[in-house]
């Protein structure tokens, strides 16, 4: 159950559009089922309160839609962040994807998401509604009578291991704010690296083998921002899509996660948009805790500004050979 | 202001003008001193030895105890409070140390505690000015020499308290009481400590350096945190008398009985 | 590759132009031999390698890659091998998290002065490499048999 | 599609005696784009170039590949072939099959073998070659040097003799730095002064040479043969031009209690001032923190003395623009701050003093007219501790100390230990030292003289601890080589202060792109090869500000940048490498990630207008390369996650044809 | 160096947290000690010689208990080295034997004094015993 209501985001929303301070709003409203709730773009008083939503399924990260709305507008545009949006946020301005003078962001508290997977595993298929009350959801489904399930067991697992309730950025802020998590989110990374390369080889075989190439995690991924992508690009001799055996089939996950090494704030959209529940923020984790480690702890997006690990060196960094080593056996 | 207050054991049995003063004074500038329950002994030296857990624990016990009530944990005892100041930087600093002591208290502490000396809380949280305010018996034309000893200061990496060969934390405290601070060079050497109980004649050459340096530099009376270097400046047969600064700070505030 | 039922490994090298290539080029005049399995690109500076060169070589059948470059310290361009050291440090641990040998990578550094060395680098690598066998793993990555 | 030729090179029986030289031609010959292939003795020669125009000539050729030497041989040799016969050089490149096949594998099979794949990889780059051409600019002929010390002022007088004009900007109100407050020079114990002012008016009167003394950078613009300088001449309330140096204001000024810092603050000077006697220029001015008249409109005594009539208490700051070819960092050093020492109680007592003051206490124009005398009672000291090392070498702690070794303290000390024994023999000295260092020329000699002839007592050890009692310092130290603590009654200590750089060098270096080291010395563009360039095209070093050096090595750098900035100077244009970076506009994020890993500061991001599809227009932050800059690193190029830049000469395309020859 | 000793000296060097390699051998710690004329080897011979591995006659040494514990040396050493430690470490290496005390409680009354504080009592068997 979320802290803040719809209808604070909606009064909200209405109130800054009606006294000219923006005149968009990023927000949310419903897809074809309940749980598949869309971003949307606002731009009327009537629209927002006849269809902007806000429930347990709105965990997109609206960061990202930030760079062509500000483009399009000379006034503001309203967005929502979530504490884990907000570190986002302050990448792309670290990375002068937008400009903040465009933005009127307000904070929103967040108890964290819930994985419609889960919620299916839990209630059964066949969903035709969820209502959220107190630490439960109350599920009714096409089948059977109405279930209870707690929020916490359906939870997404990027918040089940949520990092920060601390909003880092906002112009405004709903409700309280939180604070960084001393979070266990690198456990399943030193899972897999307490493995041998055998077993690890075989994980990701398996996980990777059911990629279908639909490029989801790319597009939601507020770090991958370029105005054109290199898998995209013809003449960047990795474009290749059509063919089987080629080099991006393999290779798309791995060039993905160094491009947004150091730079990715670990907010999990692109597990979650996966339609092949592929664990892909396990790489960018990897990455993370392997930065960590090597070169002191690094936050992206938790100072706008800050320069990024690989854009940055010390003369006594760790020696690669020392450092695969090391990214091994941390927790062997 | 409340703090937690950490006495030791010598201010309880030799150095009970220490620990009286301290109260007496404290009281006259607001401050409350509370006392931590069922304390011991901090063991008088911290051992620097990294593998050597046991005989910390009494200290990190304080700290967890005062990181508890969110208070500031203050000492007045130079030796209680290096050893208490080093342990926890131990615990803040070194994850193997910290990791084994975690292994035998209840709660786990991470060095949380912010460790204060008595003259450091009056100096940075209530200001000497303040106290200067509260002078009633003014120490006018008193020739005060400041023996700072070993433990206030050193190693200043971890006490921080002031700069280690040069230090003014007393002397601007005197001169607050207004005193006239006295510098001689040997105010920061060693006044053989704990040698005295083996090696008395080592301990005497040294107390005698400091006493002999500070009268020569006019000194009329020299003032201590520590009941180790009182009894050896005194047993060695300082010319000049040696009293705890909290006693000139009682006097100076007025709360000094006369004898 | 298979030369009279003996694998021989493909093995590329990325030397930078400034050191590495001299001390392959001071290998030579020295007539110090070393595998003809290692082909050499020639990049202005170590950090002129993109992951993407690497992953690339692996794809076409290479089965080992070695990155050269001045040591630390001497980069002529003052600080391009310590970004490669940063990238290639957090790639090659990617690469063995993927289940990827880690001897199949490296990165090392040789001066121009270090023809020996580079030498002595290249039996090392190549035999590494030759002992893991033919590279299939990156291969097989995305593809289940 | 490219007409290639190739050119397979026997080297004599160097290549063609493990190299099947002909199978090689052959099998390159089917290579896509090639239409020419043939081999040939020696490529080099005059007969195998005329081979390769020829073909150009002959067949169209638009690339060629000669699998030889190594590049670094003959790359240039075949660079300039093409060129004469019409091809632009850069659409050339070289298979490495001698020093890297030929000469380390050991048969015929499998070097032919190698070869051919090596050619293949050549043949693949030169697909996608493109002619390149080297960017030219201008260059200003002129040199700023920043910085007036001996080294700024060597370096000012090498580049005016060679007939560029050249300014120095020094932030003091004269010119002649650190040096004109010594008092002899090692190991020839001639007089500072004697040597440095004759250089001074030198610079004075040389017609190529402007002073903008009291003056300071305030902004550094363009880049190498272009930089634009904003200078900031600060207010000195006296007019330069007509002041003629008399001296009558700073006799007559009423505020006397100015601490001179000439003479390190142990005298005063008055609130207007003439440094020294022999400042150049020898022009008074106004220490507006201290002169009555600025701060309370009431005084003007130096105004109405002044027959000149210079005194001007309106003046305002001034800035100059100016442009320059070359820049010249001449910023030197200072002694670091003894606060941090107190256990030799430096601030306990005047008579421990650091060696810069003792340069001034044995001066003729020092505070004590030259005589060594305690600072506290002005007695002659009969015993004298030098230190050693005090704050170099020290890794305890960074806000203490430095690291690194002075490297002039051990020979100044001998030299004042030396020169104190030969004027005051009744004098005892004492120097106690971690180790000797005195690598130089008839340094050690020197040294040895101070021990074996002045009798100096050198003890390897080092103070402890120096306790001011009474009109004694007592110091405590310890002989290591007797295995004793000695307790020394002296009259005096000296510490030698460790060096550190200005502290104006670090917001320069920012100003200037220009690379410093974790101590703020400059970082130089190759430790051993080019010690005198920063790794910043046009920006060039000299002296201290490199790292710590004495007068002769000062000197030699200075003339050494001078050589370089000539150089530079004497070229109407410059040439750039054409293998820099470039950016896609149109991928371009705007990121930021390819500037930050710039060495040279070669990037930079302006704001463009896009027609896009929509036939709207869309303005986005694009990079964008300074060829003149930009060294071709690459770096760039790996940090850009759209790809959106590039190196030319070194392509992404380039690269990943030469990867898929090799493993194909 | 035997066996032992190679363990003794990294046991010494572990447990001290010291390294002494980082000395340059200037003497300042000796310079600086308070005790120096007790000791048989002082400050600058134990990092050298516990560097060297030569342990066996620091640990038969009484300049093992002449220390102080003043931090001086660790205070002004240029390099980091902190000596009291590394006299620390050996010192605890012979105390931390079965029966080797150098000082046990029974020999206390006899050395005190009615001025004597708690803190000397408790200090020194800190020190001498375990």
């Amino acid at each position: 159950m979320q802290k803040v209501t719809c209808d604070t985001l909606v009064a909200k929303a209405c109130e800054l559009l009606e006294n000219g301070t923006v005149d968009r709003v990023l927000g949310w409203k419903n897809g074809e089922f309940v749980y598949d709730v869309t971003p949307a773009l606002f731009t009327t008083v009537d629209d927002i309160k006849s269809e902007f939503v806000f429930n347990d399924f709105c965990g997109a990260n609206f960061s990202k839609y930030l760079i062509e709305e500000t483009r399009k507008t000379e006034s503001k545009v309203l967005v929502f962040l979530k504490p884990c949006d907000t570190y986002s946020f302050n990448q792309l301005l670290t990375e002068h994807r937008f400009d903040r003078e465009k933005v009127y962001a307000v904070g929103i508290p967040c108890e964290g998401m819930a994985d419609i997977t889960k919620v299916k595993a839990a209630a059964g298929d066949g969903i035709t509604a969820i209502k959220a009350e107190g630490e439960n959801l109350v599920i009714s489904t096409l089948y059977d009578d109405d279930k209870a399930v707690a929020c916490a067991d359906v939870l997404a697992e990027r918040c089940v291991v949520c990092k920060s309730k601390k909003h880092v950025a906002y112009d405004e802020l709903l409700g309280e704010d939180g604070d960084v998590i001393d979070s266990n989110r690198f456990d399943e990374v030193e899972k897999l690296e307490a493995m041998t390369e055998d077993e690890r080889f075989a994980f990701w075989q398996n996980e990777l083998s059911r990629c279908i190439r639909c490029n989801a995690c790319r597009d939601v991924c507020p770090a991958c921002t370029c105005e054109k992508c290199v898998f995209d690009n013809p003449e960047s001799s990795v474009v290749n899509k059509a063919i089987s055996d080629s080099f991006e089939e393999k290779m798309f996950h791995i060039i993905r996660a160094f491009h947004v090494a150091g730079r990715c704030t670990d907010c999990g959209e692109c597990s979650r948009v996966c339609p092949q529940n592929i664990p892909l923020h396990l790489l960018n984790r990897k990455f993370i805790k392997d930065i960590n480690s090597f070169y002191g702890e690094y936050q992206a997006g938790a100072e706008a500004g800050s320069r990024a690990p690989l854009v940055d060196y010390t003369t006594e960094d760790i020696e690669p050979t020392d450092a695969v080593l090391k990214g091994a056996s941390d927790n062997a | 202001m409340k703090v937690s207050y950490f006495p030791g054991c010598t201010l309880k049995t030799k150095a009970k003008q220490l620990d009286k003063y301290t109260r007496k004074s404290a009281e006259v500038l607001d401050i409350t001193l509370e006392e931590i329950e069922n304390w011991q002994c901090c063991g008088g030296v911290f051992t620097t030895a990294r593998d050597e857990i046991a005989t910390k624990l009494s200290s990190v016990r304080a700290l967890s105890e005062a990181a508890k009530k969110d208070q500031i944990l203050v000492s007045v005892c130079s030796a209680c409070h290096n050893v208490i100041k080093q342990t926890n930087n131990a615990m803040q600093t070194d994850d193997e140390f910290n990791f084994r002591v975690n292994q035998y208290i209840d709660e786990e502490y991470n060095g949380e505690a912010k460790v204060m000396h008595f003259l450091e809380l009056l100096r940075d949280e209530v200001g000497f000015d303040k106290v200067a305010e509260k002078v009633k018996k003014s120490l006018e034309g008193k020739k005060v020499a400041a023996y700072y000893g070993c433990l206030l200061l050193r190693p200043s990496s971890v006490m921080q308290m002031d700069d280690p060969e040069n230090p003014t934390i007393i002397e601007d405290l005197i001169s607050a009481l207004g005193g006239e601070p006295v510098i001689y060079p040997y105010r920061n050497e060693c006044c053989g400590g704990y040698i005295a109980l083996e090696n008395p004649e080592s301990a005497k050459a040294r107390s005698n350096k400091v006493t002999d340096s500070a009268a020569k530099s006019g000194a009329e009376i020299i003032v201590t945190a520590c009941p180790l270097c009182k009894y050896n400046l005194e047993k060695n047969g300082s010319e000049i008398p040696v009293v705890y600064f909290t006693e000139l700070l009682a006097e100076a505030l007025g709360v000094k009985e006369e004898n | 590759m298979q030369i009279n039922g003996e694998f021989q490994p493909k093995i590329v090298a990325f030397c930078c132009n400034w050191c590495s290539y001299a001390g392959a080029d001071l290998a030579g005049n020295n007539r110090l031999a070393y595998p003809e399995n290692v082909k050499i690109i020639k990049v202005p500076c170590s950090c002129r390698v993109n992951p993407m060169f690497i992953l690339r070589a692996f794809q076409r059948g290479a089965d080992g890659v070695i990155l050269c470059g001045c040591h630390p310290g001497d980069c002529h361009y003052t600080s391009g091998n310590y970004y490669t050291r940063r990238r290639m440090a957090l790639l090659f641990s990617m690469l063995n998290y993927l289940g990827i040998e880690k001897e199949r990578t490296r990165v090392e550094w040789v001066s121009a002065a270090e023809g020996a060395k580079f030498a002595q680098t290249m039996n090392e690598f190549t035999e590494a490499v030759a002992a893991l066998g033919e590279n299939k793993r990156l291969e097989d990555l995305r593809c289940k048999k | 599609m490219q007409r290639i030729g190739v050119f397979v090179c026997w080297c004599g029986s160097n290549i063609a005696g493990t190299v099947d030289v002909q199978a090689v031609s052959d099998a390159l010959q089917n290579e896509p784009g090639v239409v020419f292939s043939t081999n040939y003795q020696y490529m080099c020669s005059q007969a195998g170039q005329d081979i390769i125009k020829n073909a150009i000539a002959e067949h169209k050729l638009t690339g060629i590949v000669v699998c030889s030497c190594s590049p670094r041989m003959h790359e240039a040799t075949f660079r300039k072939t093409a060129a004469a016969a019409g091809l632009n050089p850069y659409m050339v490149e070289i298979a490495n099959i001698r020093e890297q096949c030929s000469w380390v594998h050991k048969d015929m099979p499998t070097g032919t073998e190698k070869a051919i794949i090596l050619g293949k990889a050549a043949v693949a780059k030169v697909n996608l070659n493109a002619p390149l051409k080297p960017g030219e600019s201008p260059v200003t002929k002129r040199a700023l040097v920043i910085g007036g010390g001996i080294a700024g002022i060597q370096t000012a007088l090498d580049i005016a003799e060679a007939g560029f004009p050249v300014d120095i900007v020094e932030k003091k109100p004269t010119i002649g730095g650190k040096m004109a407050q010594l008092d002899k020079t090692f190991p020839t114990l001639d007089c500072a002064a004697c040597i440095l002012t004759p250089k001074m008016v030198d610079v004075a009167q040389n017609e190529n040479i402007r002073i903008f003394s009291y003056s300071e950078v305030e902004e550094v613009g363009g880049f190498v043969g272009n930089f634009d300088v904003k200078i900031r001449k600060k207010a000195r309330f006296v007019n330069e031009d007509i002041c003629t140096g008399c001296g009558i204001c700073t006799e007559k000024c009423p505020q006397k209690k100015v601490p001179n810092e000439f003479n390190l603050g142990m005298d005063n000077r008055r609130a207007i001032y003439i440094p020294f006697a022999q400042a150049v220029p020898k022009v008074a001015t106004i220490d507006a923190d201290y002169c009555t008249m600025l701060k309370t409109g009431k005084c003007g005594v130096c105004s109405k003395v002044c027959t000149a009539g210079a005194i001007d208490y309106t003046q305002k700051d001034e800035i100059i623009e100016e442009k320059y070819g070359a820049i010249v960092a001449a910023t030197g050093f200072n002694p670091i701050s003894m606060d941090k020492f107190d256990e030799y109680a430096y601030n306990q007592s005047k008579d421990v003093i650091t060696s810069l003051e003792f340069e001034r206490l044995t001066n003729a124009a020092g505070p004590s007219a030259g005589k060594l005398v305690r600072p506290s009672d002005g007695k002659h000291p009969h015993t004298i501790v030098f230190v050693q090392c005090v704050g170099s070498r020290c890794a305890a702690c960074a806000e203490k100390g430095k690291e690194y070794c002075s490297k002039i303290c051990c020979m100044y000390t001998a030299k004042h230990a030396m020169l104190t024994r030969d004027k005051y023999p009744d004098t005892d000295v004492y120097v106690f030292y971690i180790d000797v260092r005195t690598p130089g020329k008839a340094f050690d000699e020197f040294y040895r003289r101070a021990v074996e002839e002045y009798g100096v007592h050198y003890i390897k050890g080092m103070v402890g601890k120096v306790s001011p009692e009474g009109d004694k310092l007592m110091v405590q130290a310890s002989d290591l080589l007797a295995n004793k603590q000695l307790h020394i009654e002296a009259d005096l200590v000296v510490l030698a202060a460790a060096i550190e750089p200005d502290k104006s060098a670090r917001p320069l270096a920012t100003q200037l792109t220009a690379s410093m080291d974790t101590n703020d010395f400059f970082t130089e563009a190759h430790p051993k090869l080019r010690p005198v360039e920063s790794p910043t095209a046009g920006v060039f070093l000299s002296g201290t500000c490199q790292g710590p050096k004495d007068i002769p090595e000062t000197v030699s750098q200075a003339s050494a940048a001078a050589a370089k900035v000539i150089g530079l100077l004497a070229k109407d244009k410059l040439t750039g490498n054409p293998c820099v970076a470039g950016s896609d506009e149109l991928m371009c994020n705007g990121c930021s990630s390819c500037e930050r890993v710039c060495p040279y500061g070669a990037i930079t991001y302006v704001d463009k207008e896009f027609r896009m599809p929509d036939r709207t227009t869309r303005v986005r932050r694009v990079a964008s390369v300074n060829e003149a800059v930009c060294q071709g690193c690459g770096a760039c190029t790996v940090a850009c996650p759209s790809g959106a830049m590039d190196l030319k000469g070194f392509a992404t395309k380039q690269i990943i044809a030469e990867v898929d020859a090799i493993c194909r | 160096m035997n066996n032992s000793t190679e363990n003794l000296q990294k046991e010494i060097i572990r447990s001290s947290g010291v390294n002494p390699k980082k000395c340059m051998r200037c003497g300042k710690c000796s310079a600086t000690c308070p005790a120096y004329d007790e000791m048989e080897y002082h400050p600058h011979q134990f990092v050298y010689m516990v560097e060297n591995g030569d342990i066996q006659p620091l640990l038969e040494s009484k300049s093992l208990f002449q220390c102080l514990t003043c931090f001086a040396c660790i205070e002004r050493c240029p390099r980091g080295v902190e000596p009291a430690k590394l006299v620390e470490a050996v010192r605890l290496a012979v105390i931390r034997k079965q029966g080797a005390n150098h000082l046990k409680a029974d020999d206390i009354p006899a050395l005190l004094d009615e001025d004597m504080p708690q803190q000397a009592i408790v200090s020194a068997l800190r020190k001498y015993s375990k």
